[in-house]
């Protein structure tokens, strides 16, 4: 089971302003569990989507099992045997599973027996699944079980993961590895994309390392460690967020029995939620996305309004409040979803810090808004966050993820809240970018804020976090010290992986 | 100012291509064309809504130099007078209106002649004595032509009921076939019409058996059966008439209501499914008319409500005539308010 | 192969050069079509765009083009609050009806009174009238989530058979013989709605216009309901995020496009109309859709669009009685115009590359 | 009054007919909406088919090739639609309305020397032995063929959003473009099909009613029909087998309030007349749970 089994010789791919591929080659082998690399924007998912036929190089070849590979649209790659598990946007909500399955197959047989091989592919593979439900109902985890198995049913030679871990809790992660490498015991090739470079330790044999667009090295990563692949990417030595031990002080936020129905069909209840948090501390809540983090940020910020005792701030009752009475009351908050949640993508970055900058900032006098102000508001967020842009005038749309994400959270920390809420701070941010904003929640917390993280990466809030809680179809867990606790502890706390073990027994 | 040609106006609220009522005032445009030739020029603008914008429409008219200009709805009536105040120089001729000027006339025909033909026929030949008839909107016009054919139906048919059904609307041929078909479910065999489309007529033939009449046009295209007959909106001798006197300088302001005797209402070819008796009764009630020795509103009639309101051998007075707004003796139903 | 590419940032020049555009490929086509239709196009198209501001009579037609359109800017700058928000309000036709009949039945109520109350308080009416027909969608959106845009609609229906009823029965004109419209309000000083400058036009309604255009300009620019508006707008998400309550919102914009639609009936039935009639509507709450769009949804952008599309009308109008021309093919020009315009737009959020694209 | 004048078997047959131009007009807009586009000209293509169809059956003789015409002539406006929200990226609701205008203003130009014409016969088919069951036959067997088109056309659908491939390809463009067009499915083409389908589709119905119902060329003959279909897609919750239940129910207040009112029934006219648009919105209200395809009406952009 050796050879070459995908060859890339020279690929190259412009965006207007950027070159996302730059005469790029590598190869992979047949049966190899192969990891790509790179920094945000590096050009992993274009070189992955050219290889899946969605992208067409412009100049450059590819060769599948020795014969010319140029795939005009997926349905040739999936044809060549080419799967691929997105980074973002494949699935239908609305449809079940089986549908979904159906629509990533070449020739899909009837409904009825799809939904057979569904469930004899998820027994082989460890990974139960009902071909009956909706898509929209299902748990992170078990929606990307929905996408593997979809590739899985094609036999593929090649499978493509870009970034398949990051919704995960850590048992699946396990699960997720052990089905990848009987794939590649079986022959299949796995081209694995991914941020969290210990996975890649434990999982790939070999990796191409992009920067800028081009291969810039390759390495076995058993045998390279996380910070000297890190630096690879990067180019430049990495910083690690420190932290300044600050003394806790008394208790600014409590939820008491915080309790609310799901706001929408896809949505999770919170369910009975009692915490306390202090200043100058960082409480970190862990869980895979869907278990109800959305809902318990828009409990706090005031999107969703819950019964007024449910959530007190210094002893006062603000479960009614709407988001900008609890702004000025010191309680500020960042959601996950950089585009479209916590940032208009089509507005100027001026407009969008007046979005949450109004009220502490002052940036309204009688209801008219003091542009000026609102710039220079703008502008401080930006230099201070080094937030790369030409300017205030630029649109939201117009910048990179991470960049996005440092204006998001430096708005609100630049208005000096006393209990800072932010979900998902450093979510597909690489990792110069993620440390800068870890290192900006450390020194408000340092700076006697009460701040709570919600993350799926456990590292992220093992690192931040003072005291942990995990959070698990809408019930939070007791919080714990975070110091010393394992991850096998901290997998028990997220409520195990689901209905994974008994499949596997 | 100098120019030759006689410039005629006409304002029409309608699209010339509805079938109806505007289409029979644009066949008059074209007769005057006809008639005058070189004469003449004539200019008209379609669907012109009442209001602000007819008196734009007028006031642009008169500017550039037109001479008569017919305005052919009711609701023309107030920018007519208000244009034609600040043109003393061009004549106005309103359509269906009351309020006349130096240069302003009106005119208007008497289409209840017409009914009045439709309600003997209709009546003579009904079997199941339940005769359909969709209203258009509860104004005088329309009352007056269900009170017409009504007293000339129950004449020759005592037992004979009228079903009423008013779509508030002109012209929706969808809404008038719905109509028609619906008062053939409920037993009609002559479905009479007071809106401009042919669905009715359509929806009779589809049916079998139920007979109707022209409205506005002739429709013959319906004939011989469904379309017994009809009613046709004859513009083109008046407007001939009057553009010849604007022509000739003798036009003055005058009110005319003319009906079967100048022809400005014409009773369309009886077809033959008619019997022939019943056709000979009409064509003797329709010269009747004519020569003025019959008038359809003539005592003894009673109102609705039994009240008395023509003596035997009295004939309506103007007042009762242009405001009708109630049914005569016999008519089931309410007028809506 | 042409593909399209967006652009980082709105193109300003392309804003501003867009609506030029279109006017230009309209009197293109437009002209194509009348040279079809047998007539002189230079000609048609001259008279269309140019009789009404420049021909011997001009000194007539130019205060019409603020006559004509003044309601469809009233109602347009209502309208462009909420299209800006995502909020589809397009029942204008039937807010503008109900405004009309409430605030000529307040007047009426008080016929032969002779004070100069009744007119404020008719106008007060048409307000109230025009916005309550539009909370009536406005609050099923927000309690049931009952579509707007249908509900809207469906009104407009239920509004006309109301006005027929009204001008055959309520609002009858007692002295009107029985026919079918109410007393002419034009005529009666105390509800007249005159024009305020002779020869110019300028009756409240065309003041009431730019007064709207005023106050949206002022809005929309500086002050934070109007911010909460686009936001609310372009990402619905992120105005919950900001504190914006979407059902308020919902319920602010409705109302003030209904009111202001209501208002410019009002105007219109006391004004120019003069009575409450079978017909009263023409369509003006229709329009008003395309000049809001046409305007680009920005008060000022409305505001020559209201005068474009009061041009087209009165200038169609012209060609139709001089030269002939169907009412039909006017309308078609005018459909044309705002295809153009949605279809030129484009190059303002996009940029047009030419050369191979990836597989779509 | 008298409401035994009203026969239900006559009401539930001409329901069936009422409803037509409605029902294929909706079924129409139902298959673009699924695909994720809100197009508002139904009105427009109706009324250009309605022309489209007249023009084409009195030149042919034949109003099989009048109602091809008719989806031809609505399916080509829908190609305008089509190119200007798929390709010039314009918004739907303005382009919809425009839509609507521009056919008006098309049609009544095409229309012009087709007026006062009679069009060629169409035929009621009574089916043998069917036509002739008591009571079920005369609501159910014996009308036009277009009703029954009309019903095949709404059972098609069905089957093809059930069961086909091509329906789950259009379900699940409708539903997420973006994931569609990742997985290698050409979202804007599937869409302008559906779009063409869709204006094919309002071109029959209004076919249906210048050669059928009423049948003669008119301006503005659609009167409003267009707008109905678009709320009765709502209101069925984007589901063909509702649909087909909204369309009857409307057709069905239309009719019986025409009956109640020749049976003289003492409710004001204009209240009746109303009754149609107020039960839509009533209905609206009911039915508003149901869940639109998750793309509707949003702009598709590949970068790519
Ligand atoms: N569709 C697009 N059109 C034009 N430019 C784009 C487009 N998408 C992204 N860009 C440009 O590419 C750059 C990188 O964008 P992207 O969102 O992929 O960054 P990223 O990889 O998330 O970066 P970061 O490392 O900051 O997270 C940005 O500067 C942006 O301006
Ligand atoms: N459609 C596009 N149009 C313009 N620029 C693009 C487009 N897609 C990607 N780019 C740019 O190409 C570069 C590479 O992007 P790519 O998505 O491949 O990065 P990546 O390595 O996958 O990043 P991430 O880790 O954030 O997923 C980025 O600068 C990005 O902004
Ligand atoms: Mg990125
Ligand atoms: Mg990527």
């Amino acid at each position: 089971m050796t050879g070459t089994l995908l060859k890339l010789e020279g690929l190259t791919k412009a965006y207007p302003g950027v070159v996302a591929n730059d005469n790029v080659s590598f190869e992979i082998q047949k049966g190899e569990i192969h990891a790509l690399l790179g920094e945000n924007g590096a050009g992993k998912s274009t070189l992955v989507k050219t290889i899946y036929g969605l992208v067409k190089p412009d100049t450059g070849r590819m060769e599948l099992n020795a014969a010319e590979f140029i795939p005009p649209e997926p349905r040739a790659a999936r044809a060549a045997g080419v799967a691929m598990v997105f980074q973002h946007f494949s699935l239908f909500d609305a449809l079940n599973v089986a549908e979904n399955i159906a629509l990533g197959m070449e020739n899909p047989p009837p409904q009825r027996q799809v939904a057979a091989r569904v469930r004899e592919v998820s027994e082989k593979y460890g990974l139960p699944l009902d071909p009956d439900r909706i898509v929209g109902d299902l748990s992170a985890g078990e929606r990307q079980r929905v996408e593997i198995i979809r590739c899985l049913l094609q036999d593929p030679k090649l499978l493509i993961m870009d970034e398949p871990t990051s919704v995960l809790t850590p048992q699946e992660v396990q699960i997720l590895f052990q089905t990848l490498r009987q794939l590649s015991e079986e022959g299949t090739a796995i081209l694995y994309i991914s941020h969290k470079l210990e996975e890649i330790r434990a999982l790939c044999e070999n990796a191409t390392v992009l920067r800028l667009g081009a291969v810039v090295g390759t390495c076995d990563p058993r045998e390279t460690s996380a910070r000297d692949m890190a630096e690879m990417m990067v180019g430049a030595s990495l910083h690690v967020p420190e932290k300044a031990t600050a003394d806790t002080g008394e208790t600014v936020l409590a939820l008491k029995a915080l309790s609310a129905p799901a706001p929408h069909q896809f949505g999770t209840a919170l369910k009975d939620l009692n915490i306390t948090v202090q200043t100058g501390e960082v409480l970190g809540i862990g869980g895979v996305a869907g278990n109800g983090q959305d809902e318990l940020v828009a409990a706090l910020s005031g999107e969703m309004k819950t019964a007024a005792g449910m959530v007190e701030l210094r002893g006062t009752p603000v479960g009614q409040l709407a988001p900008n009475a609890r702004r000025a009351m010191g309680l500020l908050a960042a959601p996950e979803e950089r585009m479209g949640h916590a940032a208009a993508p089509d507005m100027s970055l001026t407009e969008n810090a007046v979005m949450t900058g109004v009220t502490r900032k002052s940036l309204a006098q009688r209801g008219f808004l003091k542009w000026k102000e609102a710039k220079a508001f703008a502008e401080d967020v930006i230099s201070t966050f080094d937030v790369r842009t030409p300017g205030p005038e630029n649109a939201a749309r117009s910048l990179s993820g991470g960049n996005l994400q440092k204006f998001v959270i430096g708005r609100e920390i630049l208005q000096d809240p006393d209990v800072f809420v932010v979900n998902q701070p450093t979510w597909g941010v690489d990792a110069a970018a993620a440390a800068a904003i870890r290192q900006a929640i450390l020194d408000l917390a340092a700076k006697g804020a009460a701040v709570i993280c919600i993350s799926q990466d456990l590292d992220e809030l093992m690192e931040i976090s003072d005291r942990f809680a995990a959070l698990n179809e809408g019930r939070l867990s007791e919080p714990r010290p975070a110091a010393g606790l394992t991850v096998e502890e901290i997998g028990l706390m997220l409520g195990g992986a689901h209905d994974m073990e008994a499949a596997h027994a | 100012d100098g120019h030759e040609k006689t410039k005629v106006g006409f304002v029409y609220v309608g699209p010339i291509g509805d079938g109806g009522w505007t289409y029979e005032h644009h066949q008059g445009l074209l007769a005057v064309e006809e008639e005058f030739g070189d004469q003449v020029e004539t200019v008209y603008v379609e669907s012109v809504p009442e209001g602000a914008d007819a008196e734009r429409v007028m006031t642009q008219m008169a500017l550039e130099g037109a001479d008569l200009i017919f305005t052919t709805s009711f609701g023309y009536m107030d920018p007519t007078i208000n244009v034609a105040a600040k043109f003393p120089d061009v004549k106005f001729e309103h359509a269906t209106g009351f309020k006349r000027a130096d240069n302003v006339s009106t005119y208007s025909a008497r289409f209840y002649e017409g009914r009045a033909v439709q309600g003997h026929i209709a009546g003579r030949m009904t079997e199941s004595n339940i005769i359909g008839y969709i209203a258009s909107f509860p104004i005088p016009e329309v009352v007056r032509g269900i009170n017409s054919a009504y007293i000339h139906a129950s004449r020759v048919n005592p037992d004979v009921e009228f079903k009423i059904i008013w779509v508030y609307t002109w012209f929706d041929p969808a809404k008038e076939a719905e109509a028609a078909n619906v008062l053939i479910e409920q037993g009609a065999d002559i479905v009479l019409q007071h809106t401009d489309s042919t669905a009715p007529q359509a929806a009779a033939q589809a049916a079998g058996g139920v007979y109707t009449f022209g409205q506005a046009s002739d429709m013959a295209e319906f004939g011989p059966e469904p379309r017994i007959s009809s009613i046709i909106d004859n513009w083109a001798p008046y407007y001939i008439e009057r553009t010849q006197a604007v022509i000739d300088g003798t036009w003055v302001s005058e009110d005319t209501f003319d009906g079967i005797d100048t022809g400005m209402v014409e009773i369309g070819e009886i077809s033959d499914v008619v019997p022939a008796d019943v056709k000979a009764e009409a064509l003797a009630l329709i010269e009747s008319m004519r020569t003025g020795e019959y008038h359809p509103f003539t005592g003894p009639l009673n109102k609705q409500d039994g009240s008395a309101w023509l003596a035997e051998g009295e004939v309506i007075g103007v007042g009762d005539l242009l405001g009708m707004n109630f049914y005569v003796e016999g008519v089931s139903g309410e007028i809506p308010q | 192969m042409l593909r399209l590419e967006k652009r980082p940032q709105p193109s300003r020049a392309w804003t501003f050069a867009t609506p030029l555009l279109a006017v230009a490929l309209t009197m293109v086509f437009g002209g194509i079509l009348f040279a079809a239709l047998g007539k002189n196009p230079i000609g048609v198209i001259r008279t269309i765009f140019l009789d009404p501001l420049f021909s011997e009579f001009s000194w007539f037609y130019r205060p019409q083009l603020l006559i004509k359109g003044a309601p469809l800017v009233l109602i347009a700058i209502g309208l462009s609050f909420g299209f800006r928000a995502g909020i589809w309000n397009i029942g204008a036709e039937g807010q503008y009806i109900v405004g009309a009949i409430c605030g000529a039945a307040a007047g009426l109520a008080l016929y032969p009174a002779e004070t100069r109350l009744i007119f404020p308080l008719m106008v007060l009416a048409g307000a109230l009238g025009g916005w309550a027909w539009a909370m009536i969608p406005g609050v099923l959106r927000v309690k049931f989530g009952t579509n707007e845009i249908l509900v809207s609609l469906m009104l407009v229906y239920v509004a006309e058979q109301l006005l027929a009823s009204m001008a055959l029965g309520l609002l009858r004109n007692p002295d009107g013989l029985g026919f079918p419209g109410s007393r002419n309000l034009a005529q009666w000083s105390s509800s007249a709605n005159n024009e305020l400058i002779a020869g110019s036009g300028m009756h409240w309604g065309v003041v009431a216009a730019f007064i709207a255009v005023i106050f949206a300009y002022v809005a929309l620019s500086r002050h934070i309901f109007g911010f909460q508006v686009k936001l609310s707008g372009q990402s619905p998400r992120a105005a919950t995020f900001a504190g914006i309550n979407p059902g308020r919102l919902i319920l602010i914009c409705m109302g003030l496009s209904g009111a202001l639609a209501g208002l410019a009936g009002l105007f219109e039935v006391t004004g120019p109309s003069g009575q409450i009639s079978i017909d009263f509507n023409v369509g003006y709450g229709f329009t008003a859709i395309i000049v809001a769009f046409l305007g680009r949804l920005h008060p000022i952008g409305i505001l020559l669009a209201g005068g474009l599309m009061a041009l087209t009308y009165i200038g169609g109008e012209i060609a139709q009685s001089n030269l002939g021309l169907p009412a039909a093919a006017i309308q078609m020009l005018q459909g044309m115009l705002l295809f153009f315009l949605l279809a030129v737009d484009v190059l303002t959020n996009y940029r047009i590359r030419i050369g191979q694209g990836a597989a779509a | 009054m008298d409401l035994s004048a009203i026969n239900p078997v006559l009401l539930l047959a001409s329901l069936m007919v009422a409803a037509t131009p409605i029902l294929l007009a909706a079924i129409g807009e139902l298959v673009v909406e699924r695909a994720g586009v809100l197009n508002l000209g139904v009105e427009g293509m109706m009324i250009t088919g309605a022309v489209c169809g007249f023009v084409v059956a009195v030149n042919t003789g034949s109003p099989w090739l009048g109602f091809l015409g008719a989806a031809i002539g609505g399916a080509l406006l829908s190609v305008l639609f089509g190119v200007l929200t798929q390709y010039l990226l314009s918004n739907q609701v303005a382009t919809g309305l425009a839509l609507t205008l521009f056919g008006l203003g098309v049609s009544s130009l095409i229309g012009q020397g087709y007026i006062g014409i009679k069009g060629p016969e169409f035929p009621d088919w009574h089916i043998p032995l069917l036509g002739d069951i008591p009571i079920i036959g005369p609501i159910v067997f014996q009308h036009d063929p277009m009703v029954y088109v009309g019903l095949l056309i709404c059972l098609g659908v069905w089957a093809f959003l059930k069961y086909s491939r091509l329906g789950l390809v259009l379900r699940a463009v409708g539903e997420n473009h973006d994931a569609a067009h990742a997985l290698g499915y050409k979202v804007i083409r599937i869409r302008m099909a559906a779009i063409m389908f869709g204006g094919a589709c309002a071109g029959l119905g209004g076919a249906y009613l210048s050669l059928v119902r009423v049948p003669q060329w008119t301006e503005g003959m659609t009167a409003g029909a267009g707008w109905i279909a678009l709320a009765i897609v709502v209101f069925a919750s984007w589901r063909p087998g509702r649909l087909l239940l909204g369309a009857y129910l409307f057709g069905g207040v239309t009719v019986l309030q025409l009956n109640l009112q020749a049976a003289g029934l003492a409710i004001p006219v204009e209240y009746l007349s109303m009754s149609p648009y107020l039960a839509t919105i009533v209905v609206l209200v009911i039915m508003s749970a149901g869940r639109a395809p998750g793309s509707l009406g949003r702009i598709f952009h590949a970068s790519r």
